[in-house]
């Protein structure tokens, strides 16, 4: 039989598949499409300390193999998340994890303590603009990775993943730095800062002009960072970024992965995590594995 | 719900402007006008996403849906080379849908492909008549005028009926109780004004990009009012079709 | 009658289109499909003091509208150059540009003084391991791209254009180092670092493990590094990173380019240069634009 | 040189192996055997790349060239599922090619897909041996039937000839001349040993992933010796046939 479940930093994870922040919402537009209990785990839409609106449309535009999102962290705020869409995903046998955003360290702290122990594990989203810093994002420098880790994991209950992005020089560099501050496991990446313009009207295509990549493109990028950080930290990784098929999954696993998320292969087929999670068990079984462990940052050199 | 859709017939009905027609007995069965098609039109990551392309008429008879759509770029120039029995991966039907009326005296208001989904409205209606405007080509104009009681046709370039805007051939707009509309924004502002000045309930289709189709990505955002405040909904699930007089189109 | 022309930091090319550095080999290859005298310029191979046999192979690996590559700088060095590659290009009525690489300050010193005035320009790729530095690449740090660039530009009788590597957490800090270390042009952007693993047999498909990524898939991400530099400063910019038809080097042009490269394209379309030349000018006719310089970072916000 | 061919033929031989027929007459005339060719099988992105295929043969009277391929991914998988009448985009003829030598006992070897390279030489020789190694399906083996002298098959199945592979059926390396071989690493290295250890001129053709399949690029390297010393030389352009002897195997 194969064993399926990983750890990650403390959350246990029946399998090792999960939907990734923002492109999932709260899970109630795709339980119509399968069972959600069979994921390893949800993680949320990004929350705020407040409802926000987010930013004008156009918020999305394609690009080759990718698509450039600009949303602007639009939500209900954390505790119209903990009132009206947790119970909901609560009916779920699956893990749940609330990915948080912020303007400012603060912000991060109050929303990890009024979560507390209702989810099973927060996602520091640490791609957004620190306010108080100059507007640089938190997750750029080692020192600020360093300090918000530090601050929001005394307020944590539950296990803390945080959330690298990969708009930086040296991944390795702010893994450690995240380990140091505290992080049970560490998830990565976030979307690649880009931009398109329309040729006709002159204009980005992007309302806000610039927006965050992802999909099937920036995954060279996604498992080079994997493997880079897997080799400079030791806790679990998380790995995501243009993961597409179950192929694409096990690569990241061999990179050093101990679980993966599915982010934008779900606008394209909402099936994509149920057919991931049967082609890694199947892999597993034509190789003659016993668990994701066994192939878990396992290549040949 | 997804499936893979047999094309049955792919034309071209003038330059650039085809129609599809799918065998998706299930779909049918729960579609209604105004609602749309998420479209993935080959296995490729490039383009990557689907395309929401509007239902134009359901036939309830053989399980088929119409799409009639036009060429403005790599993804649906890729549709147009599709041929006749492959397949296609298609998820709906997705969206609200217009809320017909039967026994309210309508018109329908479309410009360019923005006429697709009011093709199944006048199929259903008994009393409408519709506001047609075209840049140059004109489509589909036998099958309003046989549905309809009035044809009005407007031509930017004047080769069919007035030449200009359709919002410049509605002359008398408090003769309809209920209107549905489709086209280009500057049009549908227009509209919402002209209804709001005469107290006519209107009903508009909205075109945003979009990523899932299904609301859980959130980049499908469209303003709307209530009251003194706003805020952004989903053209995808809140929408396409949204009361004309609630859609903020000034931002 | 459309002013084509361009210049790049004191070189004057007759039309603003390039091909990129390490995918035009010194020209010879695409002689045959067109006449090399119709391109703005050439930079070719990139160029280190002695011979280099480079990486082993496997060193292309394909991606999701990208490729990964790790040539590892395989090339005659530049004596060699100037003997047997330099006479045959300057055949043709076209800048060439010398793409030059060092694992040291002195090696890029010592090429630019071989170069002489023998090319139009020089190109510094700083994306190499600075050897005497740990090993990280000289592009990484504000401090030694100011440092190389003043240094080389010393030993330089022809425009320097410095090539900026996109593996960085704020590109405009470099190029603002770049340009206070004396660059008289910049160009942008070289590889993103990136991986691919065969899952059958276990391996980084690259037998370097990680190579440059290119093509289609990184254009948003050019695009936006394009836009920031050309705010940050008022020196020209040769865009590049995913260009494959005309409407791709609008994008760049009006994103703040002066010029742009094709790199990737060539291997899938011989004649993408042609084509993209043919599609500016057509694009600057049909909405009666006088030159490139009118559209160059002209878009609304 | 860069053409769009048509199909004239694209069919199954047997499970993954297709043979596609294309009309190419400019091309034919600069061909020789052991050339490939450069092929985008559509436009998009993605897949991006060309993927080279060595020309299988070529029939100067109707100025077409076959190809076999072997479904191992994507690409390949696309180019199975093109149809008779449709044009694909190649670049060719590439590469030295084999050098043949009419007057010289000769022999071909070859494993799996890398003996589609081989038959247009066996149509061009009258004296000439073939050595064939499959998995389990076999393909081709008529046309080599019918040009060769002598043909001897291994399958690692045993389902056809002897079990087991190629270079254990080659009882008598010495009696060649000349060999030619494509196939596995793995079997070319054994038989540039075989060659070696009986003096026998051998040719192989070896494969690399391509970037540009032209020279410009340097991704395809083949590490080659010359005399104590060694570099790389491009598979594209100096090969993708070279002398067995010396390519270097171990690196
Ligand atoms: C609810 C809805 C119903 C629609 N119904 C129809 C219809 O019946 N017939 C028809 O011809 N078109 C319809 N459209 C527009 C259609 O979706 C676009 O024309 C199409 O997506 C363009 O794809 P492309 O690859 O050809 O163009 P590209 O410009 O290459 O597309 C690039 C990206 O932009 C998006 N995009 C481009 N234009 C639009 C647009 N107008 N609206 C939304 N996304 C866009 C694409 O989906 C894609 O993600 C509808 C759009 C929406 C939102
Ligand atoms: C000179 C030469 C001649 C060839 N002749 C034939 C032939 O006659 N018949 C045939 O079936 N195959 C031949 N091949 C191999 C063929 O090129 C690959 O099988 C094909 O490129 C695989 O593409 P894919 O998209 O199906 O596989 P994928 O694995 O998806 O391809 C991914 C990338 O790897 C490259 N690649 C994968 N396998 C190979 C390989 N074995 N050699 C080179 N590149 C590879 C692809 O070109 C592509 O860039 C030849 C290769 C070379 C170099
Ligand atoms: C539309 C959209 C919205 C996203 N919102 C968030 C978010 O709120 N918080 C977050 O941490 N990441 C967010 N992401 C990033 C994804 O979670 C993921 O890290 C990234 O998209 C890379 O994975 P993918 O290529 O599989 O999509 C969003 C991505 C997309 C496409
Ligand atoms: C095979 C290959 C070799 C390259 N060699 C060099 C090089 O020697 N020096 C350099 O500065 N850039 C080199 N590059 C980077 C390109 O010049 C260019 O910056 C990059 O590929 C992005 O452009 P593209 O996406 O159009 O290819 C190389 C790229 C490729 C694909
Ligand atoms: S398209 Fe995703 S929410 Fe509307
Ligand atoms: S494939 Fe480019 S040099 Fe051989």
């Amino acid at each position: 039989m194969i064993n399926m479940s990983v750890d990650i930093g403390g959350i246990n994870l029946k399998n090792p598949v999960l939907t990734a922040s923002g492109t999932f919402g709260f899970g109630r537009e795709y339980s119509g499409y399968y069972d959600l209990s069979k994921l390893g785990g949800i993680v949320v839409k990004g929350l705020t300390l407040e409802p926000r609106e987010g930013n004008k449309p156009p918020r999305i535009a394609e690009t080759p193999a990718g698509i450039l999102n600009s949303v602007g962290l639009q939500n209900p705020g954390v505790e119209y998340f903990i009132k009206k869409e947790l119970p909901f995903l609560r009916e779920f046998d699956t893990a749940v994890i609330a990915n948080i955003a912020g303007s400012t360290v603060e912000e991060y702290c109050i929303m990890a303590e009024k979560l507390g122990s209702l989810v099973d594990g927060i996602e520091l989203n640490i791609s957004c603009p620190n306010v108080k810093e100059g507007g640089a994002a938190f997750g750029v420098s080692a020192e600020s990775v360093y300090n918000i880790t530090r601050k929001v994991k005394e307020q944590c209950k539950v296990p803390l993943i945080v959330k690298l992005t990969p708009n930086v020089t040296d991944i390795k560099e702010i893994a450690v730095a995240a380990l140091e501050g505290g992080a049970d496991a560490l998830s990565l990446i976030n979307t690649l800062l880009g931009m398109a313009i329309d040729i006709n009207s002159r204009k980005p295509i992007l309302a806000n002009a610039v927006g965050g990549l992802s999909g099937p493109a920036i995954k060279p990028v996604a498992v080079r960072m994997v493997w880079q950080v897997a080799q400079a930290v030791n806790i679990p990784i998380i790995g995501m970024g243009g993961i597409a098929c179950w192929q694409d999954a096990i690569e990241f696993i061999l990179a050093g992965a101990d679980a993966v998320s599915v982010g934008t292969a779900n606008f394209v087929n909402p099936y994509a995590p149920m057919e991931i999670l049967e082609g890694i068990e199947n892999y597993l079984i034509n190789n003659q594995f016993g668990s994701i462990n066994e192939i878990k940052g396992n290549i040949r050199l | 719900m997804q499936r893979m859709c047999k094309i049955i017939e792919n034309r071209e009905l003038c330059r650039d402007v085809y129609e599809m027609r799918l065998e998706c007995p299930e779909i049918v069965q729960e579609s209604k006008p105004g609602q749309f098609l998420h479209i993935k039109i080959n296995k490729s990551a490039d383009p990557l996403l689907r395309r929401p392309i509007s239902i134009s008429r359901i036939y309830r008879d053989t399980g088929c849906i119409s799409i009639v759509y036009q060429c403005v770029g790599k993804g649906t120039e890729e549709m147009a080379a599709l041929k006749q029995g492959e397949y296609i991966d298609v998820i709906g039907p997705l969206g609200n849908g217009f809320t017909l009326f039967q026994r309210k005296k309508s018109a329908v208001i479309g410009g360019g492909i923005g006429i697709a989904p009011l093709l199944e409205i006048v199929a259903e209606l008994t009393d409408c008549d519709a506001y047609l405007g075209f840049r140059d080509n004109t489509f589909k104009l036998d099958e309003f005028a046989s549905a309809c009681k009035e044809l009005h046709i407007a031509t930017e370039d004047g080769s069919l009926g007035s030449r200009g805007n359709v919002t410049d051939i509605i002359k008398d707009i408090k003769k309809y109780e209920i209107v549905y509309a489709c086209g280009p924004k500057a049009m549908l502002k227009r509209i919402k004004e002209l209804c709001a000045e005469k107290n006519v309930k209107c009903f508009i289709s909205i075109e945003e990009r979009m990523g899932c189709g299904i609301g859980a990505c959130l980049v499908c955002a469209c303003k709307i009012k209530e009251g003194d405040a706003w805020h952004y909904k989903k053209v995808c699930t809140d929408g396409p079709v949204f009361e004309a007089s609630e859609v903020d189109f000034d931002d």
